[in-house]
């Protein structure tokens, strides 16, 4: 009986999507999210669900919510995405890269669900993709790094090879290098999004190799539990604010806010208008926020940092500007070149002046 | 070269004190005749509950002790099924872990998060100014020293004690043990408790000193880690604190390695170690008159391991391909292993014991 | 003078009443026997006296005090002490270490080390206090239970079967060091089915039959074989063999040689022996001293260089078990329960473990279950193993009901030569006497038979030749007609034949 | 006082009714902690244990049931031959992402050419083979240094984390996937797809060789020398040895076969369910399977329904999260709790309790 309810409205549903008629005005929409890890993980999942509680908090009681934690990519995640589709939702976030093709697949089976995944690169009639451009505060990270480094080596914990952390490293390595061109940057590679164990003993390791600032791609607050008990070392925050460390260690942040793209997407869902689309936003549209540069920085770098995230803002700046060498001597963008987003969708060598090789 | 060795092996001695602490309570467990391949499961949940002890109460003290008394909990759930129900440990200790990952994280559902509190360092006076040896060893927190002295007190215990003869006899053959009138199963029970208590500490030492905060999995395997060390040490509890210290440093070094870029530490230890090598194995070879490739498997591994790397460095290697260095500490604890030829554990270890049989 | 009364102990067991109402009273400075076949109750009563088994009814007084120990702890610290027939000590510790683990309050290690060495040199029993007791022989380790009971001044030693791993002159050590202890004041409770020693060394016998004590006696005064009636219940026939033609030579090893399988093993040195048709080969030697190793080489478990071991002129040497079976020669090791049986495992299945080859139980290697249980129902009714069916499992079968059927397992498949290692341990007097008659009846069907064995009696009842097994070496065969024990016991001793044929 | 007394005779009741007794029991002490957790007990067990079989979207999860526990029976049938012999391979997980990197480094050597019918089989083979060679290393050592097999296939697990880590970053790395970790999609390769041999039931082709390995371990079990080896050395090792039974030959067999077919499972997972090799493959199959088989009591039809038991409490219990809102980390201790008990009650088929005082034997 139930089932017949659930294939007759999943035809309004397809008549809808061919009319383009709002096709659940007497239901309420369901919105599911698929989360990788725990939603108290201190770190990605936990900026995402915390962005969908402000969504369903604007939403109230139009929409209904669900979501499923700890969903390990690979097959579980097919079957969960699955699930989540049958119990009726609306539209599913698909919140992890892992979830790329678990999130087509199930796509196909569900054409009258619309699916929104993040970070990935398929894209098809109900699946859009979303991600955001953090290497865009990467570059104010670097610059404020290259500020107020004493020691000129600033550490790099990074987690995993793909492209979006080596955007983040030369992001931050080429504005480093421009406002102090004596900086060096010593990378830690951990091969993890999370692991505070790793990530504390990365940063000791780090300080103890004369680093007094400490950048972050993984998710967690043990770096700047190391470098406040060290002493005399900056950090920034990463997903989240992390303002429990300010003013110091941490100076600056990194924060993912997502609530404005769901709002956006979960309404266009109600008003019948979604399609399938490739958001990648920055800090202009709000995805990427700045915490606040805290007292400890000079006033005068402080503004020049905040200068920096207003032009991005406006789209007057980007960070990949010509010229940039690659490592291995080659021109990748000549004087004035702004970078397409299609090479940095792809990117995979360093720029000039960072030691090392990348990890494959 | 920007590494510090000094500032390596402090840190070495407290990246290797979770798995050393662990070890050492599994070490007392395996000699008493019991496999508890539940190190991690107890672990963790003596890790989510000393953070949360220690997080409410705001004291260490309290953190820790409470991080001991879980561990013992969980571990007797381990001694009732095993030694009373008589079910197999291999199974039972890996359905700990997993039980111990699920309640861990239940129990942790909203304790998520960092604390305040800190544990000092607590300077030996006089040691520490010692040149070089002081700020290595003796510029630690309480732990650290508790761990050293918990291995020497087991070490104290087991050759020195009637208790601790008793313990090994157990473990020995407990038949025998059992027609002198020793209470087998009850030994081993103690056993079991001491090694989940000595768990719950370690684990307490990830969540409240080393990162400080709780998640969910933040002991990461360093159970395991503490069982392989345990053969590796041949279950005598001062070579547990050199595999401890082995497996703690590869880690430490291999973060060191990657940050400083440039690889003329690791040469010079490479060096060193294979000459030491060598002359062990020229040395045993003319003391014994001869040589057997079966009794110098771990001599020989070192010295191919290094040929290897001074190869790829002659070939121009400039940076360590570190994704492949951490399988380093699991290949050197099989050579070990095979090193060793199964001499020195229980005889009945891992034996279900009834006193009929 | 009494030191220690039962007065009316029994103890159940599901299905068996191991001690049926047993009184009887031990005097000061007495060595007491305790009599009885394999089952009679005497292990329940001893271990009830240890603590390590509470009786049902009946009381116990130790110098007219009760006395009810709760464990064995409790015993000792009353003054009982016990040399345990398994010994209880522990491969991997030192024998201070054991000696300290017998000991309610054992002295500094230093001070200990000191006592073992003086009383080991009282009583003739030398011993080194930091060797590694998995590296001793039976002898010595038998001296280490010995000491660790001296140790603790007892009132009351009780000896299980404390001969069966010694050679005679051993044996003759042991009994002088009893009789010192007697002497002092020391009460003695001695186990044994070994009427001879008895009567040697007791002063008093209690004979136990199915958990009754059914006769008292000053063994002194007593024939063993009325003893034996008593133990028995019944008068015993001798195994016969009707002919003692012998054919050609089935079985000749020729130097063999093999290392010591593991650390606390015996190597074996340089056998050479022939064994021919219809012959029974009887090899003596005291536990220890190689039989296993012998068993193993032959059996095809420890292999060999092939001319060692030849079958009918083969070089066998080399081949696994199943190909000597089906060359024809077949093996009954010692341990019943698990070596010659699978405990666990019905006896279809146990038939099925050696029978395999020799009964054609399986087809490329697809098992014929309906072949195997007849096989197994074969042996049970020829050898008359009482067992509720062929699908029991092996160790619900009392000792000698799993001895006849392992040893009939391996007549039942007809072999050219059999070898059997202490074919009646712990099996009672009937059980034991089918079985000799069994192997007999063996030899003159025509089989080779060797039968390696503690027990002097039972070789000197069916064999016809007799070797010596120590440490490894084999002496020459001598006949066993005519041969005494005093020139066994040199040949046991490791003396050659020239020495042994002037003793 | 409550004694244990061993049964002369294995109990032919309780050999059945103590699986029955655990799951009983899991479920009064399930609804406990779920009744604890403020959910409602009755719906929470109904909606694990009831409605993936027979509820509203069965038809949708009992092809996930079967797809869950086939590599989970694969490689506890494997195991169960070492277990029964004495041979402890605690190392599945490494052989199974061995098995599965080499399954899917054949089919990637030969992408984009379509031939289902060579490249298939060769998967298979390479699959197979890959796991069988990571079960080799402690098989030699065990044979020829008498190294502990336990403790050196369990270090082989954690090298085939990190192998399988470094290749989905290195060497497999999709060419085409912007610099993503993880391999191409073996699925969207017709040639190398492990597809339902039988749409919408589940029955890929690593769920028939499940169903067929517990009929080839059952005959073997019964009918078979080979099983009959296994059998007798795992219960009487010198008996084994006596009976003709070589010790070292029995070992590489053993620890070859779970070898192999751990591997043969993970090259099904990776071509099948997973698609491809991505750092997060590893799914502690391997281990489970470990449970699985002393559920099942190490016997082939009792790992099949074990492994069915233990996959519809995963697929229950992602259920039971996603309706009921219970979180995962209970459903993992629900699954603690019933190994735990499984175990506990298998006492019974060997001893039976008895009131007595304080007594030793």
């Amino acid at each position: 009986m139930k089932r017949r309810t659930l294939l007759a409205s999943g035809a309004a549903a397809a008549m809808a999507a061919v009319t383009g008629l709002p096709a659940r005005a007497q239901e309420k929409t369901k919105v599911g999210f698929i989360y990788v890890g725990p939603i108290n993980d201190g770190g990605w999942t936990q900026h995402h669900h915390h962005s969908a509680m402000e969504m369903v908090e604007h939403f109230g009681d139009a929409i209904e919510f669900m979501y499923q934690e700890s969903v390990p990519e690979g097959p579980d995640a097919e079957r969960a995405i699955t699930q989540m589709a049958r119990s009726g939702a609306d539209i599913i976030f698909t919140t992890s890269f892992g979830f790329m093709d678990p999130t087509i697949n199930v796509a196909a089976n569900f054409p009258n669900t619309v699916f929104e995944h993040a970070t990935g690169y398929k894209q098809a009639d109900n699946v859009s993709v979303y991600s955001a451009r953090f290497y865009e505060g990467r570059a104010i990270q670097g610059t404020l790094a290259g500020r107020v480094t004493q020691t000129n080596k600033i550490g790099y914990i990074a987690s995993v090879p793909i492209p979006e952390v080596i955007r983040g490293i030369n992001a931050s390595y080429l504005h480093a290098k421009k406002v102090n061109p004596d900086v060096e940057f010593k990378i830690i590679w951990i091969f993890e999004w999370l692991n505070p164990a790793k990530e504390a003993d990365a940063a000791k390791a780090l300080i103890e190799q004369g680093c007094d600032v400490v950048l972050q791609h993984t998710d967690s607050t043990a770096p700047h539990q190391a470098a406040k008990e060290a002493g005399g070392v900056y950090t920034f925050g990463q997903a989240a604010d992390m303002a429990e460390y300010g003013p110091m260690p941490r100076i600056s942040s990194i924060i993912d806010n997502w609530a404005p793209y769901y709002i956006d997407r979960v309404q266009a869902v109600i008003d019948g208008t979604w399609t399938s689309t490739n958001t990648w936003d920055g800090i202009g549209t709000g995805m990427v926020g700045i915490g606040e540069v805290s007292d400890v920085v000079p006033a005068e770098y402080k503004a020049e940092a905040e200068a920096m995230r207003d032009a991005i803002a406006t789209g007057d700046y980007h960070p990949f500007t010509g010229p940039i060498t690659k490592q291995d001597g080659t021109v990748w963008l000549a004087e004035g070149e702004v970078a397409n987003d299609g090479d940095l969708a792809g990117m995979f060598f360093y720029v000039e002046g960072i030691e090392g090789d990348i990890p494959s | 070269m920007d590494i510090n060795p000094i500032l390596i092996l402090a840190a070495l001695m407290v990246a290797s004190t979770p798995i050393l602490l662990a070890a050492i309570g599994e070490l007392v467990v395996e000699r008493a005749g019991v496999l508890n391949l539940g190190v991690e499961g107890m672990m963790i949940v003596g890790a989510v509950c000393g953070f949360i002890a220690g997080h409410n109460s705001g004291s260490m003290f309290m953190g820790f002790t409470g991080a001991a008394l879980a561990g013992a909990a969980v571990s007797l759930i381990f001694a009732v099924l095993t030694q009373y129900l008589l079910t197999n440990q291999v199974a039972t200790g890996l359905g700990l872990t997993m039980f111990g990952l699920g309640l861990s994280s239940l129990i942790g559902q909203s304790a998520v998060g960092t604390t305040d509190l800190s544990l000092p360092k607590l300077p030996i006076p006089l040691l520490s100014d010692i040149p070089f040896i002081g700020p290595i060893l003796f510029q630690h927190d309480a732990i650290v020293y508790l761990s050293i002295g918990i291995v020497a007190g087991v070490w104290y215990f087991l050759s020195r004690t009637r208790a601790g003869l008793i313990l090994r006899a157990v473990g020995e053959n407990h038949g025998a043990a059992h027609a002198l009138g020793y209470h087998v199963r009850l030994v081993r029970v103690g056993a079991i408790v001491f090694g989940g208590a000595c768990a719950g500490l370690a684990g307490a030492y990830i969540s409240l000193v080393r990162v400080p905060q709780w998640i969910d999995g933040i002991t990461a395997g360093a159970g395991w880690i503490a069982l392989a060390i345990v053969v590796f040490a041949s279950w005598k509890p001062w070579r547990l604190i050199a595999g401890a210290y082995l497996f703690g440093g590869v880690t430490v070094l291999q973060l060191n390695l990657q940050a400083d870029g440039t690889l003329a530490l690791l040469d010079l230890i490479i060096i060193v170690v294979a000459a030491l090598t060598i002359g062990y194995a020229i040395y045993r070879a003319i003391k014994t008159a001869r040589f057997d490739v079966r009794d110098n498997i771990v001599p020989l591994s070192i010295i191919g391991i290094a040929a290897l790397y001074a190869l790829l460095r002659l070939l121009g290697m400039e940076t360590i391909p570190v994704e492949y260095l951490s399988m380093l500490p699991y290949l050197a604890t099989i050579a070990v292993l095979v090193g060793l030829r199964s001499g020195g554990a229980a005889a009945s270890l891992g034996k279900t014991f009834h006193p009929s049989s | 003078m009494t030191l220690l009364n039962l007065s009316g102990l029994t103890k159940a067991y599901p299905g068996v009443v191991a001690n049926d109402d047993i009184s009887f009273a031990v005097g000061k400075g007495e060595i007491h026997a305790l009599l009885g076949e394999n089952g009679a109750g005497k292990s329940t009563l001893v271990k009830t006296i240890y603590g390590l088994v509470k009786p049902d009814a009946g009381a116990m007084s130790l110098n007219g005090a009760p006395f009810t120990p709760q464990n064995p702890r409790e015993a000792r610290s009353a003054g009982i002490a016990m040399v345990f027939q398994h010994f209880s000590l522990f491969d991997a510790l030192s024998v201070a270490e054991n000696i300290a683990l017998g000991m309610e309050n054992p002295p500094s290690p230093r001070d200990l080390s000191a006592q073992i060495t003086s009383v080991s040199n009282d009583y003739g029993l030398p011993l080194s206090p930091d060797s590694i007791v998995g590296d001793l022989s039976a002898g010595e380790r038998q001296r280490v239970e010995i000491i660790r009971c001296l140790l603790q001044n007892p009132k009351l030693l009780i000896m299980d079967e404390p001969t069966s791993v010694l050679t005679p002159g051993e044996v003759e050590t042991l009994f002088g060091t009893l009789r010192k202890l007697a002497d002092e004041g020391t009460s003695i409770l001695y186990i044994s089915h070994k009427l001879d020693e008895i009567r040697a060394l007791c002063h008093h016998a209690t004979i136990l039959r199915l958990g009754k004590v059914v006769g008292t006696c000053n063994p002194r005064e007593t024939t063993s074989s009325a003893m034996a009636e008593m133990m028995v219940g019944f008068a015993l026939s001798t195994p016969k063999k009707a002919s003692d033609s012998t054919g050609e030579t089935v079985l000749e090893l020729r130097g063999l040689s093999a290392p010591a399988p593991h650390r606390f093993g015996t190597a074996l040195r340089d056998i050479s022996m022939t064994v021919s048709a219809g012959q029974v080969y009887g090899i003596g030697g005291v536990a220890g001293n190689g039989q296993d190793e012998l068993v193993a080489a032959l059996s095809g478990e420890t292999k060999t260089k092939g001319d060692m071991v030849c079958l009918s002129g083969q070089p066998i040497g080399t081949l696994p078990p199943n190909a000597r079976r089906a060359a024809g020669l077949c093996a009954a090791p010692e341990e019943r329960n698990g070596h010659a049986a699978a405990p666990d495992m019905s006896l279809t299945e146990n038939a099925l473990m050696t029978g395999n080859t020799r009964m054609d139980l399986s087809k490329n290697g697809f098992l014929n279950w309906h072949k195997a249980r007849d096989f197994a129902a074969q042996i049970i009714e020829k050898f008359d193993v009482r067992t509720p069916s062929t699908e029991t499992a092996a160790r619900a079968l009392s000792g000698g009901n799993l001895q006849k059927f392992v040893v009939g397992r391996e007549i039942m498949q007809n072999p050219k030569v059999l070898i059997v290692n202490q074919p009646t341990w712990g099996v009672d007097a009937a059980a034991a006497a089918s079985i000799r008659q069994a192997l007999l009846d063996l030899a003159d069907q025509g089989s080779a038979v060797v039968v390696i064995s503690q027990d002097l009696d039972e070789i000197l009842e069916i064999a016809d030749s007799f070797a010596a097994l120590n440490e490894g070496r084999l002496s020459a065969p001598v006949p066993t007609q005519g041969l005494t024990m005093e020139k066994i016991g040199l040949m046991l001793g490791g003396a050659t034949e020239q020495e042994a044929a002037h003793a | 006082m409550l004694k244990l007394e061993k049964r002369p005779q294995p109990s032919k009741f309780w050999t059945y009714a103590a699986p029955l007794l655990a799951v009983v029991i899991t479920i009064v002490l399930g609804m406990g902690l779920f009744a604890f957790l403020g959910n409602d007990p009755i719906l929470s067990i109904k909606t694990i244990f009831w409605d993936p079989v027979f509820g509203e979207f069965a038809y949708m999860d009992r092809p996930e049931v079967i797809k869950k526990a086939a590599p989970l029976i694969l490689i506890a049938i494997g195991l169960s031959f070492g277990f029964r012999a004495g041979i402890w391979n605690i190392g599945a997980e490494g052989q199974y992402i061995i098995g599965a990197i080499c399954g899917a480094g054949v089919a990637l050597a030969f992408y984009p050419t379509e031939a289902r019918w060579l490249i298939f089989p060769l998967m298979i083979i390479a699959g197979l083979l890959g796991g069988l060679l990571w079960a080799l290393i402690p098989a030699i050592l065990r044979v020829y240094f008498k190294t502990n097999e336990i403790l050196v296939s369990l270090m082989l697990v954690y090298v085939a984390e990190v192998l399988i880590k470094a290749f989905s970053i290195g060497l497999l790395r999709n060419p085409d996937g912007f610099g993503m970790p993880g391999s191409r999609n073996l699925r969207q390769y017709a040639s190398a797809a492990n597809n339902e041999v039988i749409a919408g039931t589940g029955m890929h082709w690593g769920a028939i060789t499940a169903v067929f390995a517990v009929i080839v371990a059952y005959i073997l079990f019964t009918r078979h020398q080979f099983g009959f080896n296994v059998r007798l050395a795992g219960q009487s090792p010198r008996a084994a040895g006596f009976a003709g039974v070589n010790a070292n030959r029995l070992v590489m067999r053993c620890l070859l076969l779970s070898g192999a077919l751990a591997g043969v499972a993970g090259m099904f997972e990776v071509s099948g369910p997973a698609g491809q090799i991505m750092g997060s493959f590893p799914s502690f199959y391997g281990f489970t399977a470990i449970i699985v088989a002393f559920l099942g009591r190490l016997h082939p039809i009792g790992i099949l329904l074990a492994g069915l038991l233990m996959a519809l409490t995963y697929i229950g219990g992602e259920t039971a999260e996603l309706t009921l809102n219970l979180p995962s980390a209970a459903i993992l201790t629900f699954q603690g709790m019933l190994l735990f008990s499984l175990l506990a009650v298998d006492v019974l088929t060997n001893y039976r309790f008895k009131f007595a005082g304080a007594e030793v034997r």
